[in-house]
């Protein structure tokens, strides 16, 4: 097989199904179920998550003149990516049964959001990166106003749209300068051309806008602001998949500009990353803490979930990277299965948005409440889940690199962050008291389907709690991979100066 | 030349955003930004970038701003009303567009020295020409993106009709 | 005259150009109250940002700067479309432009 | 396969496996309880495995923190370097013993107090013991550590869940982020450790403190040592720190308040603090011993005028724990062992006192002592057994409470800390302020005349099943205040380790309890002998 | 005896316990009391089968027995071992043959009791610990012994429990005493910090073999001591629980609140006698206590009505006596006249209580009178106790008391001679209200209603009265039985009284002192105990015997003046002491009502203790600076999650504004930030 193919095998067969997807769709009858659609896109992210798995046993793939590099950290994100369009799509089955007609568009929407978020991850383009994010962004936009005729979920939409075009232009505005500053727009050039560039301020500003830019799409403070509303007015199972997938893609990204193309500047940007964490973990935290709706409750969590992401940022490069990785594989696997459980609770008609709605679904839907309680918990961080796991290996990489006071910030915040996942845990197991409860009487049961998405992602986040061994082996070959394919460029670059060691193993 | 050129226009493409900041009617704004962009074509050209200022005529003033124009008017949008839902906008946001511009403007004046002057006419030698030397990236080096902004028109098309396609 | 005529330009005349004409962009974001005009304020920051590109682009003698401008109007012109059709949506559920009352959900 | 090598295993995970098992079978009838009391008896017999081939001969002559027992060793996570390292010494093992005793009882006790949402009740209180016997036998930092915050959830939940007023949520999230936020900040001192020592095995740990080698930085050692200190200290809770004791008590079912408080806590402080910080311990000593000594007559003095039998008893709580802190931190093997003993007997007599309450409470409704009043002449299995309790708790000579309250004492004055018999005379007051309360308490409940409360609700005595539940307490108190070598056996060898020096050049002999030829009197004399 | 049998002294009765306690409830009465009284009756038998090897001939002066360790920790063990010395013997006699005569004395009176099975069993637990703690041979476990019969004590004075009066001073009792363990508790503390054991062997051996050590430790050691001594033997200033405790049924307070438990204190300073020996000042606290002690509640004692308070008073004082003798070195006087006391002060209870019993519960004298032809047996044993306690010679009392007045008046303390004084006025009044109680009880008009039902006994003299569950309990189950009004009690009852006033005659007779013409066997028996071999032989045997009778002569002479102030008021002419009463009314009430002890207590100690509780501990602390601290933190927290929640306006232009802040806030970094923190 042509590498070039092989390279963009998962992306090829997503938007392969996703162009079936949208060719099947007049083939149905108007007032028929979309499922069929659905299990097609399922179909087609379960190949696009083999491919990605036959992917990596080919090592370091370059292809397309140097545009993408297929290496164990992109096909680590594309497990994350595959894994979450799965889950959601399992979730969204039964989401648009009988409400809106363009359940079909959705299914083709997600396949193709997800062609741009993993070929973000593996490419090593700046030009590349635009596109993807781009393609991601403008699905997400799309997705954000499915319930359509609801304010809310138009208003989500605009809002998204607005604010994300606007942070859009700052990362162009980034690149810009990068390719100002290095003539070149590959990140192995960047941070080649960065070693002997004229311009170092322009460096720093480029880097600056970047990060503003990406900034935004992870929802780092102080450029959150757009999160809480936008996550309340879209559909559950977007707002599930908007909070891991596109966000896993621009953390990869950042790992990629920061560690890969701007290692020189680690001290500046580093520092950078420490107030961006510290303020994400406490802002996300601390808005959280009396919001009533669920998902907009859920939004500030993840930012602060940003900010634990971004603590990863200040470590070694080693560390950073491979706790970064992990720490987004627990995050998604945990939020998406959070969402996939509102998802189910909430339905198309939003029966349960605050968290009085919940009261007493403990009793009514002991499973779904059970499922919402581990996912809640592992979000806190309690042990043998992989909320524990992720925050813990972040924050050992973290100490382990000098930064103890931020460890302590984002610790205490996970303790602040207790309180209101507690909050919507005690009103799961409390006792119906009122009727706001009531509706939750109108509680469909629950699909095959859905059981299985929220039981991947159960079983993901436990396993990455109980026996993270191999996800972080992966974390590491990961990271590995990246840093030696950064010294090997390195290396080619200017070979004459080439005194780079290898071995990553010993810290 | 180049610096007729850059004065002209450059004057011209601002005193355009400034007019599209200050104009009330949508459809003034959106003449203006025309003007900007019209502007910033010219100066691609001086640059050397004439597939560029031809695509910005056609693509960004041509299409573009049609659809924009298309849309004020499909929504009958008359004068915005001034209204103050925002005191943050002012007191937050415009010392930070400030801070932005000068922050931007002090590190490019304070590399001016590295980056260099233009000449008109393009950098390129003679031998092939500006537009041949684009494709040619494009269709190598670049291929995957161009391909893959096809994935991109696809979604817009499919989003463009999902939202804007009534209920029935 | 001569002297005029070949005179150059400093490229960082070109990015402080852009600098401003970005600044204005989003000082519009900031005060227009039309969705569209906002949005129109984004495409006038996107082609401040063109303008650096192809500033730099002729500085490296590098096309892949244009390139990426050919890029960013073909994206811009998606989002245009996406944008648009999104405003409308808006409009038809609140029969209002104004951004000021689009804060259904606040806090 | 010898069964020695993985009892820690079964013993942790029996609950869990437990629990699984309730989450399967349907809430039926009194499958429940029968479910849970069959696992906890099953985790008990597996937990007397320990005492009963404990080799005492070994831990004696083992020196340091080498002697732990029934010891698994694997590794777990690759990096950071995490291994399943599991074992007990005498310090945990009765505590792993206690803990697996409590749990029978404490189903029995909900037996039919819980009678709503049965399944999740049960689940929380295995959990529960998961976490709880997790962190007696964890010997890896980090496995400890996710016990520890483990024992957090199921807690908090039932607490939220099966509170006793609308109070619940409120006091649920004060208990978890009470405790929660101090263990975000051990978990740093924790990584920081590994940061520098690249490794989370205590045993390496203990020696590596032991030859100063943790970190050349005093301060950051310091600070280390604190955050330690301040976790555990929060979840005994010591004096100033009590704040979610009441209202988690007040509000936590039975079951659950028999295990809320101490033994968890103190467990670490002596188990992590002391071994990895030997020397900060004993610095903050003083201080401890303060806190310690004013905890003990501060719980008691405001349990004395409460009028809620359970905020008196959660007052009660704080002295009692208290008593275990001044005891450990004396640094003297006295001390020691009864500090560790007296945390036995902390699980014991508070948890039999909890039940007490707690069937009163399932009788009458109410835990404000002024609703009651005369109920001994009708319920005088009750009272017998309400007065050992109480007796044990006050700490009369015969039952368990008094030989670990004499050894911490004893301890305390044989301590060399500046003020310490003034801080010992203060917590001997602490005998007359206990039992002043808890007779006042007795009174209060059962003599004097029958009130509107008690004398219109029908009740009867104790059943069989309350029987069960409260005999083996009894029976436990009187062993333990009669017999109490059997006991002490395992826990002097890790006590007087803990009292020891850590690996310096010291003079072997320990004045105080030397024999009298070397005597030296009077007092200023014996102590510039010890200095 | 083999020593191993030792064991079953305690155990024995503890078996007891154990059976009536867990079963007793189902068992019939009889077996009930055939158990209590066979586990009495046997260590009584086995105490006499001691007595008698141990006078062998040949046989040691103190048998040793170790069980298995009881503490054991690395540097201190504290066995389960006994020791039997003259001294313990002596004790034992005393419990087991006295404790055997009142469980016999209970089987009659408490026969129709409804916790009859309850009753026994308290009263076996306390056989029990009271064996534990005289047989013990370390501090720890008289120690035992010594909260045991505290707790016996709480249990058999709370009998009563449904009656408010019976449970609170069960629980003073109980409480009272912890003040008094405090100290000891504090004394072994120091003990096993300077003598790293808590064996009396051990440490007294250390304290023989080191002449030099005097006072510095050994005194704070002994101090602690008598503050224990002082909870558990009722004097001052911890007297006051033992006049409440006479809420306790008869039989207890003969057996435990005058002959045995009470008697703990002295016999733990006679243990400690090395110890105290050593330091002067602690033994002169003793002395002053006890003389204190004597007087004031031979004080109190005098103006009571109640029957059993004028015995409970009389009690605290006679201990007073015992502890002055302590205080003033005479050991053996003090246990001689604990011995003594222990007779005749059961005696009294008893009769009194056999008086109690014939008029339905009755307690206040008032009330009486008369009653000599009606209960013909319980008057002439009372009679003798009376003569005894007064101190009419050949009685018990006699001897007893005069040995200790005589110490203390040749005693070489400089307090000596003050103490003497104060004990011989104390003598003269114990004669006064023992004579009183006397002449009130059986001489005079009958006060008392024959047949007045139960209800009627007019309440306000009863507030303290301790019978009024008896009555109820009797009024239900055994009206059969009281039918026929005044009743001399059943013969069960009577046999011990007729023992103990054998005994209260002739009980003296074995410490009879060279003077008058006896050997002062007691002395000899005790010699081995007390033997000091460091003291100088003190003036006791130089003394001339011309003074000790002179001595005795004069305290004969007080005695008979309180008697015949007692029948003048009281027989010959009965309203004097009304009309002095009315004379010096406010004395009189300040006597009345115990000087006020336990108001002063209450208002100084108690009360502002409680305030101090409620509204500085708990308002202020807890819930000012603990859970205030908490709930500021928490709402700080919540304060600065509304301002981030502000910036949520909803605005989409807001929002840009925020972004465009944080974008130049980024820059602004990114551009001049220094690597302040890292690398």
């Amino acid at each position: 097989m042509s590498p070039n193919i092989l390279a963009i095998l998962p992306e090829l067969i997503l938007t392969l199904t996703g162009i079936l997807v949208m060719m099947a769709e007049p083939c149905l009858a108007p007032a028929t179920s979309r499922k069929p659609l659905g299990w097609i896109a399922i179909a087609g992210t379960v190949a696009a998550l083999a491919s990605s798995w036959y992917q990596i046993q080919f090592g370091t793939i370059h292809a397309f003149s140097g545009t993408i590099q297929v290496d164990a950290f992109s096909v680590l994100f594309h497990f994350i990516i595959g894994a979450v369009v799965l889950v959601t799509l399992l979730g969204s089955l039964d989401y648009f049964q009988g409400h809106a007609t363009h359940a079909g568009e959705y299914y083709a929407l997600l396949c193709f959001g997800s062609v741009g978020m993993m070929l973000m991850t593996c490419s090593v383009e700046l030009l590349m990166v635009f596109i993807g994010l781009e393609i991601s962004s403008i699905s997400t936009y799309i997705m954000c106003g499915f319930r359509k005729g609801q304010a809310t979920g138009s208003e989500s939409s605009i809002k998204y749209f607005l604010l994300g075009s606007f942070a859009t232009a700052f990362f162009l505005y980034g690149v810009a300068l990068a390719f100002g500053a290095t003539g070149s727009t590959n990140i192995y050039a960047i941070a080649h051309g960065l070693q002997t560039t004229a311009t170092p301020y322009l460096a720093f500003t480029a880097l600056a806008l970047i990060l503003i830019g990406l900034g935004f799409k992870v929802s780092a403070a102080p450029f959150h602001v757009w999160t809480p509303d936008v996550y309340q007015g879209a559909p559950a199972p977007v707002v599930g998949l908007m909070s891991t997938a596109p966000k896993a893609a621009a953390f990869a990204v950042l790992l990629r500009i920061t560690f890969t193309g701007f290692p020189i500047y680690q001290h500046r940007w580093s520092v950078l990353m420490w107030v961006l964490a510290a303020l994400s973990m406490t802002i996300g935290n601390l808005g959280a803490l009396q919001q009533r709706d669920v998902k907009r409750m859920l939004a500030y969590s993840s930012i602060a979930h940003a900010g634990y992401l971004l603590v990863a940022f200040t470590a070694f490069p080693f560390d950073g990277i491979a706790a970064a990785c992990f720490y987004t594989a627990t995050y998604a696997a945990m939020n998406v299965g959070a969402f996939a459980v509102i998802t189910q609770i909430s339905g198309y008609e939003e029966r349960a948005r605050t968290i009085d709605d919940y009261t007493g679904l403990g009793q009514k839907r002991p499973f779904l409440a059970a499922l919402l309680g581990f996912f809640l918990l592992s979000l806190i961080g309690i042990p043998f889940t992989g909320g524990f796991f992720g925050k813990f290996y972040v924050f050992t990489a973290a100490i382990h690199g000098g930064n103890i006071w931020l460890a302590v910030i984002g610790l205490l915040n996970s303790g602040i962050a207790c309180f209101y996942y507690l909050r919507l845990l005690a009103a799961v197991y409390t006792k119906p008291g009122t009727e706001a409860s009531a509706r939750l009487n109108q509680l469909r049961p629950i699909s095959v389907s859905a059981a299985v998405g929220l039981a991947l992602a159960a079983v993901a986040t436990l396993a990455l709690g109980i026996l993270p061994n191999g996800a972080v082996s992966f974390a590491e070959f990961a990271s590995h991979s990246t840093l030696i394919e950064q010294g090997r460029q390195q290396c080619a670059a200017s070979p004459d100066n080439c005194h780079l060691q290898l071995n990553f193993d010993d810290r | 030349m180049q610096l007729a050129l850059f004065i002209i226009f450059g004057v011209l493409a601002v005193a355009g955003a400034l007019n599209l900041l200050l104009q009330r009617h949508p459809i003034n704004s959106a003449l203006s930004l025309v003007v900007v962009m019209m502007s910033l074509a010219v100066l691609y050209w001086s640059l050397g970038a004439e597939f560029l200022a031809a695509a910005q005529v056609i693509v960004y003033s041509g299409a573009i701003m049609v659809f924009f124009v298309f849309v004020i008017m499909l929504l009958n949008a008359g004068e915005e009303e001034r209204t103050t839902g925002s005191r943050a906008a002012y007191l937050v946001g415009f010392p930070g567009a400030a801070a932005i511009f000068c922050l931007l403007s002090f590190v490019f004046l304070s590399e001016r020295r590295a980056l260099g002057t233009t000449n008109i006419g393009g950098y390129l030698n003679h031998l092939t020409s500006n537009i041949s030397e684009i494709s040619t990236v494009l269709f190598t080096k670049l291929l995957l993106p161009f391909e893959v902004t096809s994935v991109l028109i696809l979604v817009a098309i499919l989003g463009a009709v999902v939202l804007a396609r009534k209920e029935q | 005259m001569n002297s005029f005529a070949a005179a150059q330009v400093p490229i960082a005349a070109y990015l402080i150009l852009a600098a401003v004409l970005f600044s204005i962009g989003v000082a519009a974001f900031l005060i227009k109250r039309n969705l569209i005009t906002v949005f129109m304020s984004i495409e006038l920051m996107l082609n401040a940002v063109n303008l650096t590109f192809v500033a730099f682009s002729h500085m490296w003698h590098q096309v892949s700067g244009q390139i990426f401008v050919f890029f960013v109007m073909v994206v811009a012109a998606a989002e245009a479309a996406v944008g648009l059709a999104i405003i409308i949506a808006i409009f038809r559920t609140r029969q209002t432009l104004n951004v000021d009352q689009i804060d259904l959900m606040k806090s | 396969m010898n069964i020695d090598h993985n009892i820690l295993t079964i013993i942790t995970f029996l609950p869990l496996a437990g629990a699984v098992l309730l989450a399967l079978l349907p809430d039926r009838g009194k499958m429940m309880q029968w479910g849970a009391l069959a696992v906890t008896l099953l985790t008990f017999v597996a937990t007397l495995h320990l005492p009963s081939h404990y080799d005492y001969s070994a831990a004696a002559n083992l020196e340091g923190a080498g002697s732990f027992q029934f010891v698994q060793n694997h590794e777990w996570i690759s990096s950071p370097a995490i291994r399943f390292h599991l074992g007990v010494d005498g310090l945990s093992m009765w505590l792993v013993v206690l803990t697996g005793f409590l749990a029978p009882l404490g189903v029995l006790i909900s037996w039919n107090a819980i009678s709503e949402r049965k399944k999740l009740f049960y689940i929380l209180f295995l959990l529960q013991q998961v976490a709880m016997l997790g962190i007696f036998v964890s010997l890896d930092l980090f496995l400890y550590y996710a016990f520890w915050e483990l024992s957090l959830v199921p807690m908090t939940l039932l607490i939220a869940t099966f509170g006793r007023t609308a109070n619940r949520r409120r006091a649920a999230i004060k208990y978890f982020l009470y405790t929660f936020i101090p263990s975000a900040i051990l978990l740093v001192g924790m990584l920081w450790i590994y940061s520098r020592t690249g490794t989370f095995q205590l045993p390496e740990l203990t020696q590596l403190a032991a030859a100063h080698n943790i970190s050349g930085n005093n301060a950051a050692l310091w600070l280390a040592s604190l955050a330690f200190l301040f976790a555990f200290a929060v979840k005994v809770p010591v004096f100033p720190l009590h704040g979610w004791l009441s209202d988690a008590i007040a509000e936590a079912p039975t079951a659950a308040v028999m295990v809320l408080a101490g033994k968890l806590g103190l467990y670490s402080i002596l188990r992590f603090s002391f071994s990895i910080f030997p020397e900060q311990s004993r610095h903050i000593a003083p201080l401890m011993i303060a806190l310690g000594a004013i905890g003990i007559v501060y719980g008691a003095l405001i349990a004395l005028v409460q009028k809620d039998l359970k905020q008196l008893a959660a007052y009660g709580t704080l002295g009692h724990v208290s008593v275990v802190v001044l005891g450990i931190f004396t640094f003297t093997i006295a001390g020691m062992d009864g500090g560790i003993y007296a945390t036995l007997n902390e699980g014991i007599g508070g948890g039999a006192l909890f039940m007490l309450l707690g069937i009163l409470y399932e009788r009458y409704g109410t835990y404000d002592m002024r609703d009651y009043g005369g109920l001994a002449a009708k319920l005088p299995w009750m009272v017998t057994l309400f007065v050992i309790t109480t007796l044990s708790v006050v700490g009369l000579p015969m039952l368990n409470g008094f030989v670990g309250e004499f050894l911490v004492l004893t301890g305390s004055m044989q301590s060399t800390v500046h003020n310490h018999t003034g801080w010992t005379v203060l917590a001997t007051t602490g005998v007359i302020l206990t039992a002043s309360y808890m007779l006042w308490m007795i009174q209060r409940v059962f003599y004097g005349d029958l009130n509107f409360n008690t004398a219109d609700t029908p009740a009867s005595d104790l059943d069989a099943r309350e029987h069960i539940a409260l005999w083996p307490l009894v029976a436990v108190m009187l062993a333990m205040g009669v017999a109490s070598p059997l006991w002490m056996r395992a826990i002097d060898t890790a006590g007087s380790d803990l009292a020891q020096e850590p690996a310096q050049i010291q003079s072997t002999e320990q004045p105080a309890l030397s024999t009298n030829t070397d005597m030296h009197l009077p007092i200023p004399a014996a102590q510039e002998a010890t200095k | 005896m083999p020593s191993e049998y030792l064991w079953l002294i305690p155990l024995l009765p503890f078996a007891g316990f154990l059976i009536n306690g867990t079963v007793g409830r189902k068992l019939p009465r009889t077996l009930v009391t055939a158990i209590a009284l066979i586990a009495t009756a046997i260590p009584a038998i086995l105490v006499a089968w001691l007595w008698i090897t141990m006078k062998a001939a040949g046989a040691p002066d103190a048998i040793e027995l170790v069980s298995q360790p009881w503490i054991a920790i690395t540097g201190l063990q504290i066995d389960f071992a006994f020791t039997v010395d003259h001294l313990t013997l002596l004790m034992l006699g005393v419990v087991t043959g006295v404790g055997f005569l009142i469980h016999l004395y209970s089987a009659g009176y408490m026969a129709h009791e409804e916790g009859y099975w309850r009753f026994f069993a308290y009263l076996n637990l306390f056989m029990f610990f009271m064996s534990i703690l005289v047989l013990s041979s370390s501090f720890l476990l008289l120690f035992v012994g010594w909260e045991g019969v505290g707790l016996a004590s709480y249990l058999l004075v709370g009998f009563y429990f449904k009656k408010d009066s019976a449970a609170n001073a069960g629980k003073k009792a109980f409480i009272v005493n912890r003040i008094g363990d405090f100290g000891f508790l504090l004394a072994m503390f120091l003990i096993v910090q300077h003598f790293g054991s808590l064996e009396f062997g051990h440490v007294f051996n250390a304290i023989n073999v080191n002449p030099e050590w005097h006072g510095g430790v050994l005194t704070a050691i002994a101090l602690l001591l008598v503050l224990g001594a002082t909870g558990k033997s009722a004097q001052i200033p911890l007297y006051v629980w033992l006049p409440d405790a006479m809420e306790g049924p008869t039989p207890v307070s003969a057996l435990i609140h005058a002959a045995t438990m009470v008697t703990a204190g002295i016999y733990m300073v006679a243990r400690c006698h090395v110890l105290f020996d050593r330091s002067p000042y602690a033994l002169t606290v003793i002395a002053a206590i006890g003389a204190a002690t004597a007087i004031f509640a031979a004080c109190i004692g005098m103006v009571q009505h109640d029957i059993k308070r004028v015995l409970a008073y009389s009690t605290v004082s006679q201990l007073g006596y015992m502890f002055l003798a302590c205080g003033v070195g005479a050991y053996t006087a003090g246990i001689f006249h604990l011995l003594t006391h222990a007779f005749f002060k059961a005696l009294l209870f008893l009769a009194a209580g056999s008086v109690i019993h014939a008029l339905s519960g009755e307690q206040d004298m008032r009330k009486m009178g008369g009653l000599r032809k009606r209960i013909p047996v319980t008057f002439w044993t009372m009679t003798m106790g009376v003569f005894a306690i007064a101190g009419i010679p050949p009685f018990a009392g006699f001897f007893s008391k005069d040995e200790i007045l005589y110490q203390a008046f040749a005693s070489p303390n400089p307090l000596g001679k003050l103490v003497w004084l104060i004990g011989l006025i104390t003598a003269g009044m114990t004669s006064f209200y023992m004579f009183r109680l006397w002449f009130k009880t059986f001489f005079g008009p009958e006060h008392f209603d024959e047949h007045a039902p139960i209800e009627t006994h007019g309440a306000p003299v009863h507030a303290h009265s301790g019978t009024h569950a008896v009555m109820e309990a009797e009024h239900d189950s055994g009206q059969a039985a009281h039918t026929h009004g005044v009743h001399e009690s059943p013969w069960i009852m009577l046999f011990p009284l007729v023992i103990l006033a054998i005994l209260s005659v002739v009980g003296g007779w074995v410490g009879v002192p060279a003077s008058m013409g006896g050997h002062n066997e007691i002395e000899h028996f005790l010699e081995p105990v007390f033997a000091n071999p460091n003291a100088v032989e003190a003036a006791t045997t130089t003394a001339s015997h011309g003074l000790e009778l002179g001595l005795a002569t004069v305290s004969v002479l007080v005695v008979a003046i309180g008697f015949l102030f007692a029948f003048v008021f009281y027989y010959k002419k009965p309203g004097t002491a009304a009309a002095l009463a009315r004379r010096a009314p406010a004395l009189y009430n300040l006597v009345q009502n115990k000087f006020y002890i336990d108001e002063v207590y209450s208002a100084v100690i108690i009360s502002p203790l409680l305030m101090f509780s409620r509204l500085f501990l708990g308002g202020l602390i807890d819930g000012g600076l603990v859970n205030g601290s908490a709930a500021a933190a928490g709402a700080t927290t919540r304060g600065l999650g509304s301002l981030v929640r502000r910036v949520q306006s909803g605005n989409i232009r807001s929002y840009a504004g925020w972004l465009a802040l944080g974008a130049a806030a980024v820059l602004l970094v990114m551009i001049f930030g220094r690597s302040i923190w890292l690398h």
